[in-house]
């Protein structure tokens, strides 16, 4: 088990005379042991990061480092990372059981006795164990998963590395295998590196969440602290479902000003924001309250659109009174009643909200977490 | 699927920026494979040509090597060749010292070049547009969804399989004046007979004839191939539009079948431009029936008979150019459409 | 070129018998005597196709004034009957066909195998695109060059440069004719001019293959030569297939590599093809009903590889 | 280039050491050393029929002498030594020439420049310039050194008939004294009778090439054939010839003429479908291998129209090539086909005469009997067109170009006159 280390990794592809940065400069580092998942939108340079770790792509620049060895250069085959694919890329002319002896033959000297033994043991704990005689054809997406799995872990490997391994799954099976796979880490203890567009696994399985944009690094820190203390507005819409409300404002003095609204401010928010006058304000549907009439500074006059229920909650699109083209949304309870061209007010608190450079996304101030009582209060 | 289109930077910046990384890196490069003269010269072809340019390289590189050699560096050698005047037996070889274009010159002032030009020009249209409508023909009449599909396929491709000489064999017979299969069918109906291979009007189509009988099958096949990637519901549109059958196939089917028209004619062409087998065994020697001679036999008999070598180079020049004008664009083509 | 998805096609939905019609279910039950029609020509079609092949086989089972006073595509049933052909062209041919089967069968073997090696090699490349495709075109421009554009080269090389007769020593104490050295020559020339095609149908192949399987086996930690040998090797067999039956039938029926090679029909190392080119055309002149029987005797190995491997076939024309 | 020089004698070290390594295996010297063990590697065109019956002959008759020489031999086929001709060109242009090769001398030499090694000593040696008629001693030569042996000659402006044929008809061939006579006798069979009044053989050229020769000489004389050959030929009269000949290939030849062979075309006369065939007396032993089909009773041949007084000349010899893979053996044979026993052997199973003087034509049977009687009456005696005598291979490679650009059907004889005349 060793730390994986990535510093100031870039890689730039040609296509014809253009360069086409697809990781920009990425540093981070995998504890070991650690669970970290690499979560960002398509294109963003997650898999390409994943791939370099594996030695399938080359490093531009910048180092990869495994325990104290950089591995820039040293071929895939030798750097004792397993990988489960997106496709699961099992051998479809091999058995079970060839599948997972496969590793061991080629990069171990053990005996074909130590690799069944192996091979059997890691198949049972899987729950595979009676499938070993049977071909990839024959077996269920799920059971295929499984053999994914099972091929990388009985190699005993020093860094696991996982590119969309559920996405082929129904949302049924992929829920079960999150936990498993979160069993199966824990259990194993191995360094894993877990890449995916799906911000319920990256929130739900990982010690901590890398979020890429652009080939950028955007922030790296546990799924809560993504969730509530984004780094920039870019973490703040992608993290979330629904997502974040944003708006445009100008601070005029201790006012955040937009064409829907003007926001007063308390002293003590006025503090963090520093001389930047443009500004994106941004509330979280679950921390926007719906009330009947705008009773407090920090209740604006709404007409609700549509509904969605969803049995728990409501998500419940709006418009500012008086801008029919304006729109926010608010989670609430699932029993609060609202209906549709309801005339009502919403609470926006400002313990709750979130303000970014308009320039640079970069964060200027997180929300308040102390005030989470407060928040349920007013509902 | 990868995805790695992440972000375009103009050239400057992304130069800029590397060599800023590559600064900010020195530490860690120092542990990388020591820049010896292999590494530094595998490190730059992999840059110029690509990643696994180097790795790759023992499976592809005999191969490559056994084309470049037997395929492109004879080409440039008959080039050579067709440049001296090299000819009789070759003791002396040919004089490389003395190159010009005496043979080219030579060539396009000779009548049996360019009778054998046209001659190679009306076998490569004629043949290709017969086999083409008729391998059409057959695609659509076997793509109706009728019984034994398999067997009639099998039956149609049949002649594919055979040899040249075979089917110049056979055809030889089917042809024959007196007790040939054609004039014996003709006759029934009154016509005839006909000289096929000796009357230097009708030889040629004759040869075309007997050439689209091998090759129908083919383009069959390629039409089929295309047929099929047609999704049903191309059929079900045009219907529902109330389009009659013929109006269908002409208006929504064939315009779709552009691609394996290309790949089948490319393919077609370049048969008919080595049609040397099929004529050689027509008279069993290097002089075909009369009309018939084409630049794939007049080359054979130039050099090879006649031992002018390097006047036989020449022509074969002209025939690879000939060849150029139609894989070449096919290529692009190719290109265009990211098959290559 | 054309993908290869005719086998998959005619297999499931069509000649599994979909009674109904398959593609025109509706066009089927309106029209019945256009589907009498269709059938009818479909046959008339299929008579088109095998009369020379018919022909060929009546007369060459005919006496030789059989064949003069009979319909060329009657059978020989009035007396006319006779198998002298037959035994006569075996006869001239069976040294050919052997000297065909010696080079065919190794070239085709090993041309198959170096495009397989080749066209692996090439996906695993990750080459930039205008270098990838300009080699690629390399490739594909080598299945279409005529070959006189190489023939005058190729017999010089052969001739004087390359001498092999010394290497085959050997073979000449073993007793083996020295006109075999041009048979070797055929052989290499014959996988040289093999390879392009060979790799261009490889590659088609592979391209479709899961790169991530290929990617898991190296990180399993098989190197390149290992994932060709356990992994890559074993999923090419239905492509060795079409690429061997292609191949062979190409080798086996091409005349101008050999004519320029072996030359003379009466060297020991005479393929069927280049007998066949002379049979029937001496001073007794032309005995169709010998040249009958040549043609069929030497056109039966492709035919047989041909009908029982059709399908492999149509798919290595297709693509 | 030196490399080719190297090259060679690399071959030929390589072929002397495998050989040497055989010869040291196989633990004795009995393979015939006189030439490293190898075989005498002979390259012909006699297959099939008289051809095939009469090289059978030759060789048994070789062996019968020679016993301890192993034959190798390579009979070519296909009409008018084409293919031959393509398989010694190339054997000669790789280094790896046959020991000797048949062919014919006169012109025909002038392709195998330097390709030919010296027999002067096999000529002197053996008085063939003495025992030879006189036509061959200049034939054989080139540069003034002896390239071949002859072995037999034939005859090429002849006119065979079937007997019944052209009595049906009510003609007389020795009667057709001209060609107008001759066209007269075709119109005669054509009208008279069903059969084929002219049977020729239009699947090649070289049989066409090969009677505009005939009708040249029959119908404009010697005089003007000669001057053609030697490159001054009278426009008019090879056109003339040439209408002749496209009067009689439009209306006598038969409508299948284009596919028919040599041989196609002597069966037409023996089966008695045909009443006249112009062709080398080549064709006579065609006739003569039929069964009951004799000389004289069925069959007949008379001097081509217009060429009593002439014999146009024809060589079979052996020609003997530079770089001899193995000149010791590659003499012997060509000595041996320079003498009466080969000459007799060969020749009275081909329909050919000898070329020495001094042969007994007893073995012969009356048809050539009559031939060698007219070749010593003769006054002239040209050399053939079409059989490398006279012209160049390069020169008759442009002959056949015009005829068969322009004279294969239809018959265009002012292109095909102008053709032959560029072509000379």
């Amino acid at each position: 088990m060793a730390e994986l280390e990535l510093d100031s990794i870039t890689k730039v592809f040609h296509d014809g005379d253009e360069e086409i940065v697809a990781v920009d400069d990425v540093s981070l580092t995998i504890e070991d042991g650690e669970f970290l998942v690499v979560v960002g939108p398509s294109g963003c340079g997650k898999s390409t990061t994943l791939r370099m770790v594996a030695g399938l792509e080359s490093i531009t620049s910048g180092a990869i480092r495994l325990g104290d060895d950089v591995i820039n250069d040293v071929k895939s085959q030798d750097r004792d990372i397993a990988m489960v694919f997106q496709s699961y890329a099992l051998y479809p002319h091999m058995t079970v059981q060839e599948n997972m002896s496969f590793g061991l033959e080629e990069s171990t000297g053990l005996s074909d006795d130590e690799i069944g033994a192996r091979v059997e043991e890691t198949a049972s704990t899987m729950g595979i164990g009676d499938l070993l005689e049977r071909r990839p054809d024959e077996l269920s997406g799920g059971q295929q998963q499984r053999v994914a799995l099972g091929r990388s872990i009985v190699r005993d490997p020093e860094v696991f590395l996982m590119d969309e391994p559920l996405s082929n799954l129904d949302a049924k099976l992929r829920a079960q295998m999150r936990t498993e796979l979160q069993r199966l880490q824990e259990e194993l203890d191995v360094t894993t590196m877990y890449v995916t567009h799906d911000q319920t696994e990256a929130m739900t399985m990982g010690d901590r969440i890398a979020i890429l944009n652009e080939g950028e690094l955007q922030q790296i820190s546990s799924p809560l602290e993504c969730y509530h203390a984004p780094a920039n507005r870019f973490v703040a819409d992608f993290i979330g479902e629904p997502g974040m409300n944003f708006f445009d404002v100008d601070r005029e003095g201790d006012e955040l000003v937009s064409e829907l609204f003007t926001y007063p401010l308390s002293d003590w928010m006025v503090d963090d924001l520093g001389d930047t006058s443009e500004l994106v304000f941004g509330i979280r549907p679950e921390d926007v309250s719906l009330v009947d009439v705008a009773s407090a500074e920090h209740d604006f006059e709404a007409v609700v659109e549509v509904v969605e229920p969803m049995g728990d909650e409501n998500t419940v699109h709006l418009h500012f009174a008086g801008h029919p083209d304006s729109s926010i949304v608010a989670s609430v309870g699932g029993l609060q009643n609202v209906s549709q061209g309801e005339e009502l007010a919403a609470h926006i608190p400002e313990e709750a909200i979130h303000l970014f450079d308009r320039q640079t996304g970069k964060v200027l101030h997180n929300r308040r977490l102390d005030s989470e009582e407060a928040v349920d209060a007013t509902l | 699927m990868r995805d790695i289109f992440a972000r375009r930077k103009s050239d400057d910046e992304s130069t800029d920026r590397s060599d800023e990384t590559r600064a900010d890196g020195g530490v860690a490069r120092a542990g990388r494979e020591k820049p010896g003269v292999v590494g530094r010269t595998r490190r730059a072809l992999d840059r110029r040509f690509g990643e696994d340019f180097v790795e790759s390289a023992p499976f592809w590189f005999p191969a490559f090597l056994l084309m470049a050699l037997f395929v492109y560096g004879a080409i440039l050698w008959n080039l050579v060749i067709s440049l001296t005047d090299y000819e009789g037996f070759g003791l002396a070889g040919p004089d490389y010292s003395n190159l010009d274009f005496e043979m080219y010159v030579r060539a396009f002032n000779d009548s049996n070049v360019i009778n054998a030009s046209i001659n190679t020009f009306v076998l490569v249209i004629g043949f290709t547009l017969t086999t083409l409508v008729v391998g059409l023909l057959l695609a659509l009449l076997v793509d109706r969804g009728i019984r034994f599909e398999n067997t009639f396929r099998t039956i149609y491709l049949l002649p594919m399989s055979l040899s040249f000489v075979v089917t110049a064999q056979f055809w030889l017979w089917m042809y024959n004046y007196d007790n040939g299969v054609v004039n014996i069918v003709l006759g029934t109906i009154g016509l005839g007979p006909i000289d096929w291979l000796g009357n230097q009007s009708i030889v040629l189509w004759a040869v075309i004839f007997a050439l689209t009988w091998q090759f129908s099958g083919y383009a069959m096949v390629v039409y089929l191939a295309g047929l099929r990637a047609i999704p049903d519901d191309n059929y079900e549109a045009a219907m529902v539009d109330g389009a009659s059958t013929v109006k269908m196939y002409w208006r929504v089917i064939i315009p779709q079948l552009k691609g394996a028209t290309i790949s089948a004619s490319v393919v077609l062409m370049v048969f008919a431009l080595k049609a040397f087998d099929f004529l050689y065994a027509l008279v069993s020697g290097y002089r075909p029936p009369a009309g018939t001679d084409i630049l794939a036999t007049l080359m054979v008999r130039e050099a090879y008979q006649n031992t002018n070598w390097a006047y036989g180079s020449t022509i074969a020049i002209i025939l690879f150019v000939m060849a150029l004008l139609i894989i070449g664009p096919y290529l692009i083509y190719q290109f265009r459409r990211d098959n290559l | 070129m054309t993908k290869p998805d005719l086998k998959d096609d005619s297999n499931d939905e069509r000649s599994k018998g979909t009674a109904d019609g398959g593609r025109l279910p509706r066009l089927r039950k309106r029209f019945d005597y256009h589907r009498l029609g269709l059938y009818a020509v479909l046959l008339g079609i299929v008579a088109f196709y095998l009369a020379p092949i018919e022909a060929g086989l009546v007369t060459s089972l005919k006496t030789r004034t059989g064949v003069i006073e009979t319909l060329p595509m009657s059978p020989p049933i009035y007396g006319e009957f006779s198998t002298a052909s037959w035994i006569a062209a075996f006869d001239t041919l069976s040294r050919g066909l052997l000297n065909s089967a010696l080079y065919a069968v190794p070239a085709t073997v090993i041309s198959a195998f170096i495009g397989s090696v080749a066209a692996y090699g090439l996906t695993q490349a990750n080459w930039k695109r205008r270098y990838k495709a300009t080699f690629l075109a390399l490739f594909v421009a080598g299945i279409f060059i005529p070959y006189q554009a190489v023939l005058v080269p190729v017999t010089r090389f052969w001739s004087n440069y390359a001498q092999i007769e010394g290497l085959l020593t050997p073979l000449w104490l073993l007793g083996v004719d020295r006109d075999y050295t041009d048979l070797v020559e055929l052989m290499i020339t014959s996988i040289a001019y093999g390879i392009p095609i060979c790799t261009i149908l490889f590659r088609s192949y592979y391209k479709n293959m899961n790169i991530e399987m290929i990617e898991a086996a190296r990180l399993d930690g098989a190197s390149l030569r290992r994932i060709y040998r356990r992994i890559v090797l074993p999923l090419s067999t239905p492509m060795f297939a079409v690429v061997l039956i292609y191949q062979f039938t190409q080798i086996w029926n091409d005349l101008l590599f050999a004519l320029v090679l072996i030359q003379s029909t009466s060297s020991d190392a005479a393929p069927a093809v280049l007998i066949l080119s002379g049979l029937g055309v001496s001073q007794e002149g032309m005995n169709f009903s010998l040249q009958m029987a040549g043609a069929l005797i030497t056109a039966l190995p492709t035919i047989a590889v041909y009908v029982m491997f059709s399908e492999e076939f149509s798919e290595g024309l297709a693509t | 280039m030196t490399r080719n020089k190297d090259s060679v004698s690399r071959r030929r070290f390589v072929q002397a050491s495998a050989a040497a390594a055989a010869a040291s295996v196989a633990g004795c010297n009995g393979l015939g050393l006189d030439d490293g063990g190898r075989k005498l590697n002979l390259m012909h065109a006699f297959t099939g029929g008289d051809g095939a019956i009469a090289a059978e002959a030759l060789f048994d008759a070789f062996r019968e002498e020679h016993s301890d020489i192993e034959l190798d031999l390579e009979p070519i086929g296909g009409g008018g030594n084409q293919n031959l001709d393509t398989v010694v060109a190339n054997r000669l242009s790789n280094n790896d020439p046959p020991s000797a090769f048949a062919n014919w001398p006169g012109k025909n030499l002038v392709k195998y420049e330097n390709a030919l090694g010296d027999v002067d000593d096999v000529w002197a040696d053996n008085d063939f310039g003495d025992s030879h008629v006189d036509e061959a001693v200049e034939l054989h030569k080139q540069g003034g050194t002896y390239r071949a042996t002859p072995m037999a000659s034939h005859r090429l402006n002849n006119l065979f008939y079937n007997v019944e044929a052209v009595e049906e008809a009510g003609v007389d061939p020795t009667g057709i004294d001209g060609l107008d006579a001759l066209i007269d006798a075709l119109d005669a069979v054509a009208t008279e009778t069903d059969k084929t009044p002219m049977t020729q053989a239009m699947n090649g050229t070289w049989t066409v090439t090969q009677l505009w020769a005939a009708v040249m000489q029959g119908q404009e004389g010697h005089q003007a054939y000669m001057d053609f050959i030697e490159g001054n030929g009278d426009q008019n009269a090879v056109q003339s010839a040439f209408e002749t000949m496209a009067e009689i290939l439009e209306n006598y030849i038969g409508d299948d003429a284009s596919s028919v062979d040599l041989t196609a075309s002597n069966s037409n006369i023996i089966n008695g479908d045909a009443a006249f065939i112009h062709q080398g007396n080549w064709a006579a032993g065609a006739f003569r291998n039929a069964d009951n089909f004799n000389y004289e009773e069925d069959w007949g041949a008379v001097a081509f129209p217009g060429t009593e007084n002439m014999y146009c000349l024809h060589f079979n010899s052996w020609l003997f090539p530079a770089q001899n893979p193995t000149p010791e053996l590659s003499k012997t044979w060509l000595e041996f086909v320079g003498k009466p026993k080969a000459q007799i052997a060969y020749g009275k199973n081909k329909g050919a005469i000898p070329t020495r003087t001094d042969v007994s034509m007893d073995e012969f049977g009356p048809y050539l009997q009559d031939v060698a009687e007219d070749f010593a009456e003769v006054d002239n005696r040209p050399p053939s067109l079409q059989h490398g005598l006279a012209v160049t291979s390069d020169r008759m490679s442009a002959l056949n170009d015009a005829i068969s650009n322009h004279f294969t059907g239809p018959y265009d004889s002012e292109a095909a006159a102008q053709g032959f005349i560029d072509a000379v």
